[in-house]
């Protein structure tokens, strides 16, 4: 009997305590820093290196290249850059082995749509992505051989 | 006693000559390294800022157009950067091999009792081979024919010597040359711990179940099954447990066709 | 003439005590279960086969989704294994971060469980009252590692992140605060004689047994057997701490739930140590490969998850990717003694037995 | 209001019942809306959450919508439920739940009817909505829904008896069993009411009451953790509408009981508070017993079906006895 009685007491008492509901969509939530949402994809900064692509554990990203149309620069740029949202899962990986920072997360994470095939996102829509993006980006992984994080 | 606290200096790893001779050979290493890069470089000079190594050029080749003596120049350096380091590295172990003659690890005692008990109790030749795993804490590891690995299993949990009462895990796998069956155990008494690897061969895969023995292979053993097709004859309830049960094939084998093209 | 017959009824895969898709089909007399068979595998993933195309990278999101109440532990045993393997050197501060991370996991995997199985039980507030102080765990991570649930935040050799600025002051905060949330609990429900009156003598079953059954964890740790494996085979920089195993006698829900509740605290204990032990400075990446590629050969390793041992075995032929990659998911084994402690109970001990065992389905199907 | 049930049944006399009838269904029916809204923001509070707040200012239609979408559902029957009783059910459950309201007195003057055996008549109705349950539990040809409603038989049963034996301390004491009386013979003093000299009574009352009303820590019957939701898996739409009403009239019902029985009904706590209106005084401690139950479920968790039982007759079902034992020895002894 004494143990019910403590336990209405806990109860009681917990009537006036704060609350702790978010009111999520009325007040955006405010997210860490280091939040992994929605990447921020900027096609400037792409050297076609393919890490992304590779070391995606999903294979969610499809990318293509061209010939630089600039015919005194070396190198590709990007022609298309596809994110499958369906099956990404946000792990990061991608951005972790961007040698020129030039996909990066954001704090964004709406991605709920009517339909499956709203979750294919284009290069357009992932350089339109620009709010919110992460502003610490050097892990870890910097300090690993041959990637340069300063560029 | 003396064993259990080797275990627990397991962090510790190198007396202070191993790491001087390892550290020396390191350098050694990567001097070669050093060197064969720079050819390369040179040979690619001429195009590349050669900002970075590993990745960038292996991801490079993409970003223009080479021409065919530039490709060639560079496929060379390529080489002979790959040789230089292989042999720097070759001679790194020598160096290392050389400073420090390896020590028996001191699991071997243990295993060679392991071993000649089973000798004696069950078959001369019921071990087909043994080695210490020294980078998984030493752990004594043997081979044990299939016919007679129901007899071991049984003396592995009741002789006085083994008393593996627990078994940690049970994991199967295709080596495409044979299937082999993996067995964990230890002792929760002594906590000393073994590992069994029972062979079989890939057409009618079938090892004796050890579920009489151990519970805790029950659900393995049928994950097992459904997983590789190894048959586990003495089982009291073998069926699959993850896939469904019209399924056909056995995903882990390393020969399986998924049946959707898309996974 | 009187005649009854046995009830066959499904419970799950859909069912709000299953935890997840889990089904038992359980032969009912009147109320009481003559027999019961798990059927699983509705939430089998094929994690080991996807695995054996992945390199050692990329698996580690992987796993952050086996035990998805306890990510970081599942990201340790991976990372665990390979760096065993390989024989690498693990910088000091990545070691105590991934230390504190995994004691904050332990904590935050206990709340969850707490608040289930009061659910389970019927009481609603404890499940939130558990959610409201994992929800501080939860956003400690999300500072840490950007995620809050799946963290993929350990790596060969280190981890990603570096603990942000005041991180380490937070975790030390929570440390007191959870103590007096603990004290809250149990007065809300360990003393609760209706709840006492349900756990206690229920699932009972003896260390013979359970060793037999190779159960681990605090389901091993109820019947007074001394294993865990943060003691027994030291891994990470648990020697370092000084902490104490709970252990139970009788092997019943009862235990388990107390056995269950003094691990939070000791949880809090470590942690405590390992916050004021913690270097000011250091690396958090030690000196790693670009690709890794563990030598050919193959490991076992094994840690303490909040469920019990966790293991990794992996058979390497030299390459980026494993040959064959096995976990050894504690809820899996555990599980396994669920037919046997339930026959002869009622339905309603079903939930009780079920939710004592502390599973997650994810990690059981895998 | 009294008067009017000894004059003949003219049609506007008629009129008069069927409208004060439509009335007091409206208030029913308002108390079941806002008991629910209450009730979610209570536990919410309890939980450290807010509870309903999107629909209407405060969340306060929360509940209207709920009917509302109750109302526009799809009413399914399984095709292998037996249909007529399937629809019969929440009928059975329902109707005796609003019938045992016309015994109970508000205040002095405003009642429905002053039976003389008025209590009887209350356990005699209220254990009819039993049938009901298993009459559901049956109908829908569900596992699930069959052991929610046989568990449902044996609790009622179990609990109906201390109930009724419970209260018999009080008839006791005051001689009748018609409500109105009781509470005039509760004093002014509000240790004079029930409560206090029938300690024993009031306890084994409430526990059963709560048992009888399917709630935490009792609700056996629709378990949802174990039996999915028990009686009323299958039911959805409005069928399933007239369970909940019907667990809310008796949640009124049991409230306003306990009020008459044990707290004095109508009257002040103290002499000198008779100036405000007894209407007030008999809501004030009805809303206490209502909040009691909220509270109550926010708290508990359940009980298992065995222990249930032998509480019930091992425990509950003695010491009421006892409590009717003690109860005529006093009675014997200083009253007489």
């Amino acid at each position: 009997m004494k143990g019910l009685m403590k336990g209405l007491g806990v109860t009681f008492k917990a009537m006036t305590s704060k609350k702790v509901t978010y009111k999520y969509p009325d007040v955006p939530l405010a997210l860490p820093d280091r939040f992994r949402g929605i990447q921020y994809f900027e096609p400037d900064k792409c050297i076609v290196c393919n890490q992304c692509a590779r070391i995606c554990p999903t294979e969610c990203i499809t990318l293509t290249g061209k010939p630089n149309p600039d015919p005194e620069k070396k190198g590709k740029v990007i022609d298309t850059f596809d994110i499958n949202f369906e099956l990404c899962i946000l792990c990061d990986l991608c951005t972790e082995v961007c040698p020129t920072e030039a996909i990066v997360m954001t704090n964004n994470f709406e991605l709920a749509s009517y339909s499956r095939d709203d979750l294919f996102k284009n290069k357009e829509w992932l350089y339109e992505n620009n709010e919110n993006i992460r502003k610490e980006n050097n892990s870890a992984m910097t300090t690993r051989g041959g990637i340069k994080k300063d560029v | 006693m003396s064993d259990e606290q080797e275990v627990k200096r397991e962090r510790k790893i190198m007396t202070p000559e191993e790491r001087e001779a390892k550290i020396k050979a390191a350098a050694e290493a990567r001097a070669a390294r050093e060197a064969a890069k720079a050819q390369a470089g040179d040979a690619e000079a001429s195009t590349e800022d050669a900002a970075a190594e590993g990745t960038a050029a292996e991801a490079k080749p993409e970003r223009k157009i080479l021409t065919d003596e530039e490709k060639e120049a560079k496929v060379k350096a390529a080489a002979e950067a790959r040789a230089a380091r292989a042999k720097a590295k070759e001679e790194a172990e020598a160096a290392a091999a050389e400073a420090a003659p390896k020590e028996p690890s001191y699991n071997q005692p243990r295993l060679d009792r392991a071993i000649e008990i089973l000798k004696t109790k069950v078959a001369v030749d019921a071990v087909e081979e043994s080695y210490i795993n020294e980078n998984n804490s030493h752990l004594p590891t043997l081979t044990i024919k299939g016919e007679h690995w129901y007899t071991c299993a049984e003396l592995l949990k009741h002789d006085e010597a083994f008393q593996c009462d627990y078994l940690r895990n049970v994991s199967g796998a295709d080596h495409e040359t044979h299937m082999e069956v993996v067995y964990h155990m230890v002792s929760i008494s002594t906590q000393h711990e073994y590992c069994i690897h029972v062979k079989t061969d890939r057409e009618q895969p079938s090892v004796a179940s050890v579920t009489p023995i151990w519970q805790t292979a029950n659900w393995n053993e049928r994950e097992i099954y459904d997983l590789l097709g190894i048959a586990f004859p003495g089982h009291p309830d073998l069926r699959r447990i993850m896939m469904s049960d019209d399924w056909v094939g056995h995903p882990l084998r390393k020969d399986y066709v998924p049946l959707d093209s898309e996974v | 003439m009187i005649r009854t017959e046995e009830l066959l009824l499904n419970v799950g895969p859909q069912h709000p005590s299953t935890h997840g898709v889990f089904r038992i089909v359980v032969k009912l007399d009147g109320e009481v279960i003559k027999e019961a068979t798990p059927v699983m595998g509705y939430l089998h993933r094929g994690t080991e086969k996807l695995a054996e195309n992945l390199n050692y990278t990329q698996i580690i999101p992987y796993t952050d989704r086996m035990d998805y109440v306890s990510a970081m532990t599942n990201n340790y045993v991976l990372v665990h294994a390979v760096e065993k393997m390989m024989q690498l050197e693990i910088p000091e501060r990545a070691e105590f971060l991934r230390l504190i991370v995994m004691e904050l996991q332990r904590v935050a995997s206990h709340l969850v469980w707490w608040g289930t199985y009061l659910l389970d039980i019927g009481a609603m507030s404890p499940f939130l009252y558990a959610f409201r102080d994992r929800e501080i765990i939860i956003d400690l991570f999300n500072e840490l590692c950007g995620a809050r649930l799946t963290y993929n935040y350990m790596r060969v050799g280190g981890v990603k992140w570096d603990a942000p600025e005041g991180w380490i002051d937070k975790v030390r905060e929570f440390i007191p605060y959870m103590r007096k949330k603990m004290e809250e609990y149990d007065r809300l429900v360990s003393g609760n004689e209706i709840f006492l009156t349900r756990i206690k003598g229920v699932g009972t079953y003896d260390a013979q047994t359970a060793i037999d059954f190779g159960l681990s964890g605090a389901n091993l740790r109820c019947t007074g057997v001394n294993w865990d494996i943060r003691k027994n085979e030291p891994y990470s920089l648990y020697d370092r701490f000084e902490f104490d195993v709970p252990l139970g006698t009788n092997g019943d829900c009862y235990d388990r739930y107390f056995i269950r509740m003094e691990e939070l605290r000791q949880s809090l204990r470590i942690l405590e140590q390992a916050i004021e032990q913690f270097p000011k400075d250091g690396e958090i990446m030690g000196k790693v490969p670009r690709v890794i590629r563990p030598p050919a050969g193959e490991i076992y390793a094994r840690i303490e998850s909040p469920r019990g041992e966790i293991g990794c075995y992996i058979v390497s032929k030299g390459k980026a990717e494993p040959y064959r990659l096995k976990f050894r998911r504690p809820s899996f084994v555990n599980l396994q003694i669920l037919p046997k402690l339930l026959v002869g109970e009622t339905m309603t001990n079903l939930i009780t037995i079920l939710g004592g065992v502390d599973i997650v389905v994810g990690e059981v199907d895998c | 209001m009294g008067t009017w049930l000894q004059e003949p049944l003219t049609w506007t006399n008629f009129a008069i019942f069927l409208a004060w009838g439509v009335v007091f269904l409206f208030i029913v029916l308002g108390f079941v809306t806002y008991a629910i809204y209450f009730e979610r923001k209570v536990i919410g509070w309890m939980q450290l959450r807010i509870g309903p707040n999107r629909v209407g200012p405060l969340g306060l239609f929360q509940t209207l919508a709920d009917i509302f979408k109750l109302l526009i559902k799809e009413d399914t029957i399984p095709r292998k439920a037996d249909r007529w009783l399937f629809i019969l059910a929440p009928v059975i459950t329902y109707v005796p739940s609003f019938a045992v309201l016309v015994v109970i007195p508000y205040t002095d003057s405003l009642y429905f009817t002053d039976l003389n055996v008025g209590l009887l008549y209350y356990g005699a109705l209220s254990c009819i909505s039993t049938i009901g349950i298993i009459l559901a539990g049956w109908a829908s040809n569900n596992k699930y829904s069959l052991l929610g409603g046989m568990r449902s038989a044996a609790q009622m049963i179990s609990y109906e008896i201390p109930l009724v034996i419970s209260v018999v301390g009080v008839i006791l004491l005051n001689g009748s069993l018609s409500l109105r009386t009781i509470v005039n013979g509760q004093g002014d003093y509000f240790w004079q009411w029930n409560f206090l000299p029938q300690i024993i009574g009031f306890v084994v009352f409430i526990i059963a009451a709560v048992s009888e009303l399917n709630r935490t820590p009792f609700d056996l019957p629709e378990a949802e953790s174990e039996l999915v939701a028990g009686y009323h898996v299958e039911y959805s739409g409005f069928r399933f509408a007239f369970f909940m009403l019907a667990e809310y009239v008796y949640v009124f019902a049991i409230a306003s009981l306990t009020t008459v029985l044990f707290l004095g009904g109508w009257h002040a706590p103290f002499p000198f508070l008779t100036f405000i209106p007894g209407i007030i005084w008999f809501i004030l401690k009805f809303m206490f017993c209502v909040f009691f139950l909220f509270w109550l479920r926010a708290t508990m968790p359940r009980i298992r079906v065995d222990q249930l039982m032998s509480f019930g007759w091992k425990v509950l079902l003695p010491l009421s006895l006892i409590n009717v034992f003690v109860t005529a020895i006093y009675v014997e002894l200083f009253i007489k």
